[in-house]
Parts: C-alpha cells; structure tokens; sequence
C-alpha cells in the first residue's frame, strides 16, 4: 500500500495498462506535456512528460483540437486492433463528438451484430466547483445513461479510480470515466500491485438502518460528513456509492432500502432526467411496498453554472443540503 | 497501368454484382419483400469497383447509406448481405443492421453508416491502427459530395495528414445529396480542399470508366502503403435511380438532359464494349459471365428466403460483448 | 374547423408563422423541394416547393449537410434580429449538433446575463417504428432534458402540433419539437385559424378514476386503445398527455394522482434517465403518500433499434404492454 | 492605407486598454482576487486590435476563452469588463460568466466561447441576419491556430461562401494551443485551407504590427460589405505569457530563443515607435495616452470592488426569457 491521490491513481492504473498490453495507446490535447498530470511516471515530471518518455510518440499522442474525428478514430483504432484511451480532458467537451459517441461507439457492436468489440477508454474530468462557469463545468453522464452500449464509472476514491480505470481498459466494451476535478487531490492509501474492481458493483461507503444514501462522485465525500453529523442526531445512514452507474448495481440499492425503507440520493448532476430520476424510478417500481417516506432526490439543480462563487457554491449537494433531506425522509411516518 | 485480363473480367463481374443486386433490391422494396428502403449504386458501379479493386483483402473500408455497392465490390458474399436487406437471422449484421448498416469485417468492410459523414472518423481510425500496429493495411472511406460538407471530413484529413495515416478519403460525387444539387451548397471544386490539408487531391472527371477510378485510386493506395500518408480522391458521377428506392419528389431537381447524357454513360456497358474492342473477352464470355452473376444473385435471394427470422431475445443481444441490460 | 393531417398541421403553423412575421425564416436540408411534406402550401406540391414558391430564396435556405453550423448560424441568428425554423429531419442526427445545442444554444441567454434572447425552433423527426434501425430511429428528447435552456415540444395530435409550433415560433426562447413519423399520417379535425397552445399545460386526454396513465408522443394513441379495452375489465384510465416536456406540468399529474393513488407512464423515449424516470421520481417525491402502488414504466427498453421488423415491432410500449402495467398496479394494494 | 492621426492613437488607446487590463487581471488572478483563471492576449494586442478597428461599431464578433482583448478593441467599457472577472453583479454578464464568457451587446461582442471552434457557427449566423435583413453589418469570428481544427470552422467556411455571407474568419495564430506546437498537429498552412472554400485566405506574416493587421481585414471587411462574402485572415503572433496565468507546465514547450525573440517585437512598443517616428505624436502626447489609459484600468478595478456580489437568486434567472424551472 502507498499513499496515492485520485489523480495519481489515474496515472498509475494507466501505466500499468501500457505496461501490460501493447496494444494500449493514449491520444487526446496535450497528452505529451501531462498537462493535466495523469499521465505521469508518478515521480517528478520529466522535461518531455512523463508517458512520453516511457511509452514514445507512437503511444502517447497529442492529437488536434478535432473531438469528433478524435473519438471516432478511436473507436475505428478499437475494431481494428488496438485499445485506445482517449483523453478529453473537460466533460463539456464531449459534445463536440456526440455523433461519434451515440452513432458509432454505442452502436456498431449492436448494429453489425456482433462483428465488432470496441475495446476504448473515454476519460474526461468534471470541472465543477472551481468557477470555470458554463463551458467547462457539466456533468452530462445522464445523457450517456439514456442510451446504452457505453459503460460509465464514476469512481469517488483514488481506489476506485485506480481499479476501475485498470477494468475499464482491459474491457472489451467501450467505457467512459466520468472524473471530479473536486476530487483530484484525495488522498488514500492504495494497492500499487495490479488489481481490478469489477464493473456493476457498488461499495457500502457505510453501513446504516434508518436511512439509505445513495451518493454519487463528489457527493459521496459531503455523504460521509452529513452521515457523521446525523449520528450525532441519532440517524443511522446506510451510504451506498454505485461506482459505476453502466451497469447500475440495482440490487445493492434494493437490498439496503428493503432494510431501511428510506432512500435519499445525493448526484452533482443535473436534477431532470439525471441517474437520481433513474434510481428513484427504479426504486418504487420495484420495492414499493418496501418505502416507508418519500424518495428525495439532493442534486445540482436545473441550471447551467455560473461563474461567480457566490453563485456557484450553493449549487452542488452538500453535507448540509443532503442532511436536511435525510432528517426530512427519517421524520417522515408512512401513513 | 495495363492490367491483366483477369483482372478486368473480375472488374465486370464486380460491377455486375452490383447492378443485379441493387436492381434485385429495388423491385424487392416495391414489392414489399425488403422493409424500410434502399439507396442503390446502380450508375455508380464504375466508381465503387474502381476503388474497391485498388484495396488488398485485407484492407479496411467504410461507406454510407448508399451501402450495397461497397462490401459487394469489396467482395462480400451475397447471400448474407440479401438477408440482412430483408432482415432475416442469417444476414450479415443477423437482421439488426438492414441495408443502411452492411458490414462485412471478413472483407475489411467495418461498416456503411445511416448518418451522412459518420464514419469518416472510423476510416480513420482504422488507419491509425494499421500505423501503430504496421501491419500494412489501407484504409479507404467511401462518401458523397454531401458528406463533404461535414466538418469531420475536415478533422479525419488533418489528422490523417500529420499523421501521414495510410488512407484515401474517396468522395463519390454524384452530383447531388438527396434532391440538393451538390453546387448549390458546395463552395469551389471538393478536391481542391485537399492541399489546404497538404495531400494530394485529385478530381475524376469519367467516374464512369472504371480503369480511370482504378488507376487514381490505386496511385493513391500505393502511396498510402509506402508511407507517405493520405490522399484526396473525388470521382464524379451519377445515379440512375431516385436518392431512394420508392421515394417520389414532385420537383424535378435534376436537369432532364444532363440526365438523359449522363444515362448514356452506363460504366457496365462502356467497359463491356471497351473489353470486345480489346479482344480481352469475346461475346460468349461476357453472356456467360452476367449469367453467371445472375445466377448468383437468384441465389443470394434464395438464401434470403431460406433464412428464418431473428428470434426475438436477438434485439437484447450485443449492446455489450456481455450480457448485460435490458432482457426483455 | 377542416380535416388536417399530423404533417399537413406542421406545415399550416410554419406557413401562418412565415405569413406573420417576415423575421421567420426556415433552413435545412432539402426544405427547398420538401422533401418531407412540411414545407407545403397545403395543396399539392408545386414544381419547385411550394414555400420556396411562397417566400423566396432568402426565407427558406437549403444547407449543406452540416447540422453542426446549421445550428450554430440559426442560434447566431436568432440573437441578431432574424427568428430561425431549423428542419434537421431525423432526430437522430441532432449528436452532430450536440455541442451548439447545449454550449450555445441552451447556455448563451444564461452565461451573458440575459443580453441576448433565442427565438428558434429545431424541428427533428422520431423515425422508429418503420425499419429504418439504429441510425434513424432514436428518441433523444431526455438528453435535451437533462440539461436547461431549451423548451421541449412533443405533440401527439395535429391540433397540439399546429398550437404547439406556432407557440414555439412565436416565443423568445430556443425550443426543440420532436415529432413522431408514426403520427405523421393522423388527422383530426382542426382549426385552420391562428391559434396557440401554451407550452406547460398538459391535457386530459380522457378522464378516469383508477389509474393514471401519462403518455408521451406516440404513446398516447395506444394508450387511447388500452383504456378502452381496460374499460370493459372495469379498470376506469385517465389518460394525460404532457404535451411538452420542457416545461413540464408536474401539477396536473399530481392532481390526477392524487385522485387515483396509481401510476403509469407510457413513453416512447429509451428507460434509463427517460422522461418516465423523471415523472416518476417527481411523483414519489412530492406526493408519495398518494401512491397506492408502484409506479410503472412502460418504455422502449434500453436497447438500440434493430432494423428487422421481426425484432423491431416488440420494442415500443403498445396497447398490450400498457394494459398489462395497468392491470399489475391496479390489482395491487398498499400493504 | 492611410490612417488619420487620431485614429492611429486610438489603435495604441485601445492596445494599452488590452495590456494594461490583461496585466492588472493577470496579478489579480496571482493574488486570488479573480476567480478562477484568465488568459491573456499580452503580446497579441496588435493582432486583436488591427482586427477589431477594422470593423464598424455595429458590426458583429465573436470570441474564445483568450477574451478579454476581443471585446476590449470593440470598444466596451472596462469597468463592467473587470466587475465581470471579479464575479459581481455589474459585471457585464452580472457575474455569471466570467473571464471565458464575456459579452457586450452593445458594441456588438455576441459572447467569447470556453469550448474551442464553438463561437464560429454563432458568427456565421449573425452574418446570415445582416444578408437576409440586409442592414449592411459585417460579422467577424476570433479564433486561435488549435481551433482552427475544429471541424465546425469548414461546415461555416463552406455555408458563408457559398452564400456569400459578410464574414471574416480570423484565425489568431499564436503558434500554439496550450503545450501544442501548431506545425505538429496542423496539415499545411492555415490560410491555404481558404482557396479550397472559394475564398480569399491571406496570411499576415507580421502580426505584431497593427497597421499591417488592420489593412489585411479592413480589405476583408470592405469586400464583406460590398457583398462580394467571406474571408479568411490568418494572424501570426505570439502570446507573452503562459497559455492561462497560474498554470506552470514542467515541459518547456516553447523554444527559448524564438521566445526571446518574439518578446523582443512587443506590438504596443512598435507602434510608439513608429508613430514617434512618423510624427503622428510626440512623448508627451504617448506618455499621457498611457497614463490616462492606467487610470482608466484603475477605475476599473475600483467599479469591480464596489460592486456588490449577486444574489443568491441570480443562479436562477436567465435559463429562459420568463422564470421558469429550478428556483432554488
Ligand atoms: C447527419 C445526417 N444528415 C442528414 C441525413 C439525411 N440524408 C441521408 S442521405 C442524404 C444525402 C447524402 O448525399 P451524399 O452524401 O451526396 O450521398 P448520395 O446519397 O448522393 O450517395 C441526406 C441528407 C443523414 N442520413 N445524416
Ligand atoms: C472543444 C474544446 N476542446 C478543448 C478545450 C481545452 N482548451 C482550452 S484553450 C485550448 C487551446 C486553444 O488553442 P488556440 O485555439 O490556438 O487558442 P490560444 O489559446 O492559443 O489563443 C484548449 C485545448 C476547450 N476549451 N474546448
Ligand atoms: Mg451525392
Ligand atoms: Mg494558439
């Protein structure tokens, strides 16, 4: 075990995958400068970035400022041999290839019947909280939840990260890694050997009997607080975090809110149609008789973000918003 | 480059494949035996095979909803592509894809797209894996003069170009997208854009002579193998049919004596008579070869029918190489 | 009042809007010959397009086959004096756009503090149902409501499609109308005067006692035919029709709810993170105690869409389906 | 051509209202006073400016995230520019768009876009409203080298000429998109890209000299008007600072002698130069140019620390024209 941030994790779960496999390459904006430091030998960076030095220009390659041509290449790169990782920095950016995205990396396996896998990594940070305002502060994995054929982690701890990023990319099915900016400079300790977390397995942050917190990302760390502070108050919260929300670990969720009756989910996405709408759906069509209150959704609301902080900050779920959503649902008797 | 003689009677036979099938296909969709609609070549036969018969086996091709001609002329089987045009279990995308979506990953053909442009990016991707893994392979991507108004084309060129990727960006210009006449919206000669993007472009006036596509697009698959990177290669041409099997437009948006000169220049027939003028084939041989691929295409029909349905469980297969999702 | 088709009230709101207001201007591929019957004069189609014909070369532009500028110019537009009607005919092909839609066309009104407005309509087509497979056949209204800015038209019946759009054109902010080919042959009796539909009201497609059924675009002819067949059995349907989804009336589905403690949502869109999945959280959310048994989703699953009839036909929620969930919830009582 | 005095120092006004502004925000952001990060077009004023005297009062810009200088040379006021960096409420967005996403409608800045190309396709639709209401206003499109591979820049190429709409396409080449060298990730010269969209593509060599700048897009702008449609004018220059300030790469991307050299042909000192030179002005004339250009920065700086910050309520205004949806 070592001491790794989220962000180093990422560099360290990628290193290992070009150590690995050959096959493995790294493309997207300024790959080779380590702009963002995760493409990183882990030490100090070197003056020709870290991978670069490593793994050569063959491997690790800047690409133009061409998202669409960029995503699709990867996708053809990944029916023909090789297993790209493409790196998109900002999640707002991914529009820019939603065509190649929904039309193509979603849906050749499906349309060709099976000729094809799409062996490919899409990793983008989600800048939010950091007054970048509306043009890099999205976090869009609802649209991608609504239609399939990509799989999407969301990992909360450098842990998760480096575990699910190595499943990701030794997958045979094309994965988006959805990342918090938030997040990058967690610290914890972490497994430096190679190890795999499974895809479609959610983690009991903790274990709890009144109420059942699902929280997602970011969320899970302000998860953590609130349940600290609701202990105080006598509320035991369950904490569940999905890490990968394609495939979804539903049953996990039914499981603890069968115990506990109560449900709060707590998603820095957009309220409208996000994976909170999704769980609350999935939730009281199947374990109706189960819920004792009312499902509470603690989400960004339907805005775009603005750029001052005395703006911004009141946005996002935080220990205090998804507190007081809890005491509500704990209150609350099922009539 | 003189070619042997082979080798131009499997041209014919290509062609001819394409004709038949695609004529085959049209009366099938007005008769209700193929569902939704079909894009044919038919006209452009001499502009896909010239391309097509440039590119090695192996090597890698995408196209576009005028879908047919593409992995026919790359030498798919039949039989497996009429299936899937009727949607049936032993197509070649087992019923999902349907004509807009042939693919073939056995010939190299990774897929036609329904959405104008889209796999342009996929060409080039494909390209890239041939570069990293040096395996040798090309990489040609099939699109219209419509498609060439796309912004990805723009992307996958540059990219391709400093990348020195081995591809050949094919722009099959029919003259028209749809009922939009490809000068209205099109802003100086497509290949001219090539050397903004430093490779080189070139414009094939007689799309309809075969050996004239070959020769363009095999000096530009030359130069993809050796290295030196991607190439622009725009054929002029012209369909026959309407955009679309059975679609009806009340405006005439083609000239009707452009059309009726164009109508002459049936590339079948012109490399027909080019063949006997050149004694590479007699009469005889000729009959016999479009009997022959007559027959072939009677056969793929038969396969077609032969087939049964896809069982319903198959519209939940292959969202994920696992399974995974919706069942149900 | 005068006998209208789905597609002949498209093209009568467009044709009073063009006639209104000389700002209104419509571009797209293939608008000029009309090619999809929307452009038309309402009498047959003229030798050159009966709009053209009507308005001239500046008002209706064929484009290029690039939705990604089409977007971006009619968003350019709208904020400089012009009221663009932008025909993207399959909705399919609005990823190609995805990122003018939601950086520009959704955020700019915000990011600049309100300076500019964004009077524009998309128009796209749901081309499912008719073996047309993957590339032709989505139902992407839920992305586009996963992220603010743009209001969401989804009429069911040519009075709505005619009152919707000609509201849509005439408001100052960006609206996407999704349309349903399947309707496209409807045709009831509607008036052929100037009328408007406000967005945000639903309508009470039937009344009924037991259940709710909300159903969406399409849906909303089988859940006609599955009310009547639910009739016989003695199950009494309320049938609402949201009409649009952006803004969305959240009322009068707690109204009806409120009335029969029971819902179901018919919806043409993919599950996951659907329009479904929102009404049913915002129902559980908000007036929970109502429920008397769980709330159902009748969706097309989370497949793409095959091309083979034998497969495509069992994918959208038909008068079967939707009768089946009715039944399950309305047998079902609250433990 | 040859420019009135007065004109002359009002391109050096407003290149010290850039440098002077992008200077004062540059500490500003070290300090902590900005949120956030800007970048700044130090080094490119000459480039910007030479573009934006160019154009009417009324004539239309868009911009990108290297954006305080697009709306400085169009004439904005810089209080409500400095309030908007701050994140107050007399901001010119009231706060909610920051260094990014400025906009002034008033002098015709339509909105500076984060997302790289994305403000290409909004430009080109403010020139198709000046064709279709034919009010005579021209429209110009900012963009850097790295955009200049986004595939939207050829769909609006390509629609502006063919409709001959009034447009400028100025690509800001500063030779490098954040750590990318432009030569490796670009085919070919930018401005060669033009011919291949029927239109005229010229490439200013000397980007540092305003005077230059400004004749090659006023001939744009002219030929714009006149109704003769688009244009495209590469820019060569440099950027001073680092591409956002704050940001310390460990790779030395940028070769250390062309810096130096580069930091050497400072536009604003050229230009003082030249007109002392010239005679356009003397020292005493130059000097209170810039003191009175400084004072205006301060004042700037004192209307963003008076302003109040916004309310909590702003958050929700301006989704839509009417209040509608999330309310807390
Ligand atoms: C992104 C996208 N936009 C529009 C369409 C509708 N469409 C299908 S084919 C076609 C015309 C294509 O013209 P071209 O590229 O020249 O190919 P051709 O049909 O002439 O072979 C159009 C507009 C589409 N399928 N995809
Ligand atoms: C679509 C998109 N991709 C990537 C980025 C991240 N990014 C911001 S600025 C920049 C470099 C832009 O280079 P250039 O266009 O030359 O402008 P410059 O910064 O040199 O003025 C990049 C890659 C972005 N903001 N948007
Ligand atoms: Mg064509
Ligand atoms: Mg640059």
């Amino acid at each position: 075990m070592t001491i790794m941030s989220y962000l180093g994790a990422i560099g360290a779960a990628q290193r290992e995958a070009m150590d690995a496999d050959s096959r493995v390459i790294i493309m997207g904006e300024d790959v080779e400068a380590n702009v963002y430091g995760t493409m990183g030998g882990g030490k100090s960076r070197a003056d020709k970035g870290d991978f670069l030095q490593m793994y050569g220009a063959s491997r690790i390659r800047n690409t133009p400022i061409s998202e669409e041509v960029m995503v699709g290449a990867a996708a053809g790169a990944a029916m023909t041999g090789l297993r790209p990782i493409v790196d998109l920095s900002y999640s707002t950016f991914l529009y820019m290839a939603m065509d190649q995205f929904i039309n193509q990396v979603a849906k050749s396996r499906y349309m060709f019947g099976g000729q094809s896998s799409m062996p490919v990594v899409f990793r983008s940070a989600m800048f939010y909280g950091l007054s970048t305002a509306a043009h890099h502060s999205d976090r869009p994995y609802p649209m991608f939840m609504n239609m399939p054929g990509i799989k999407i982690m969301v990992p909360a701890t450098p842990t998760d990260a480096k575990g699910l990023l190595r499943t990701a990319i030794d997958m045979d099915d094309p994965v988006m890694s959805f990342e918090a900016c938030m997040l990058w400079g967690l610290k914890e300790d972490v497994d430096e050997g190679e190890f795999r977390i499974p895809f479609g397995v959610a983690r009991t942050v903790r274990e709890g009997t009144d109420v059942t917190l699902v929280a997602i990302s970011s969320a899970v760390q302000q998860a953590i607080l609130a349940a600290k502070t609701l202990e105080a108050e006598g509320i035991s919260v369950e904490i569940i975090d999905p890490r990968t929300l394609v495939p979804l670990d539903s049953e996990a969720i039914f499981r603890s809110v069968a115990k506990t009756g109560r449900l709060v989910i707590a998603d820095p996405a957009n309220k409208t149609c996000g994976a909170a709408a999704e769980i609350s759906a999935l939730v009281s069509e199947t374990i109706f008789d189960s819920l004792k209150a009312p499902i509470m959704r603690v989400t960004t609301p339907d805005t775009h973000i603005p750029f001052s902080p005395a703006l911004e900050k009141q946005l996002y779920p935080n220990a205090l918003t998804i507190a007081d959503a809890i005491r509500k649902v704990a209150g609350m008797k099922k009539q | 480059m003189t070619l042997k003689n082979d080798m131009l009677l499997e041209m014919q036979r290509r062609m001819l494949r394409i004709r038949y099938f695609d004529e085959r296909a049209s009366k099938m969709v007005k008769r209700g035996e193929i569902p939704g609609t079909v894009h044919t070549s038919i006209g452009q036969e001499a502009q896909v095979v010239g391309a097509t018969m440039a590119l090695g086996e192996s090597d890698y091709m995408t196209g576009n909803h005028r879908s047919h001609g593409h992995p026919i002329g790359k030498g798919a089987a039949l039989g497996p592509l009429m299936a899937e045009l009727v949607g049936k279990a032993w197509g070649v995308c087992g019923g999902k894809g349907g004509s807009m979506h042939l693919a073939d990953f056995k010939v190299g053909s990774l897929g036609e797209s329904g959405i104008v442009g889209s796999s342009i990016p996929i060409a080039t991707g494909a390209a890239l894996s041939s570069k990293v893994l040096n395996n040798g392979k090309v990489s040609l991507a099939f699109f219209g003069d419509g498609a060439a108004n796309q912004g990805c084309l723009y992307e996958a060129m540059n990219i391709s170009s400093v990348w020195k990727l081995p591809i050949i960006f094919l722009c099959e210009n029919n003259q028209y997208a749809l009922s939009t006449p490809a000068h209205t919206v099109t802003a100086g000669v497509l290949s001219n854009r090539a050397s903004g993007f430093d490779m080189p472009g070139v414009r094939v006036e007689d799309g309809q002579s075969v050996l004239t596509v070959y020769d363009a697009v095999k000096t530009a698959v030359d130069r993809a193998r050796a290295g030196q990177g991607p190439s622009f290669v725009e054929v002029v041409t012209y369909r026959f049919n309407e955009h679309s099997e059975g679609l009806r437009l009340a405006v005439d948006y083609r000239d009707a004596e452009q059309k009726a000169a164009w109508l002459q220049r049936d590339p079948i027939k012109l490399f027909r008579a080019h063949m006997l003028e050149h004694g590479v084939a007699d009469e005889a041989t000729l009959a016999g070869l479009e009997a022959e691929v007559m027959a072939e295409v009677d056969a793929s029909v038969a396969f077609a029918n032969e087939s049964p349905f896809p069982e319903l469980s198959v519209a939940f297969k292959d969202i994920y190489t696992e399974p995974l999702g919706a069942k149900q």
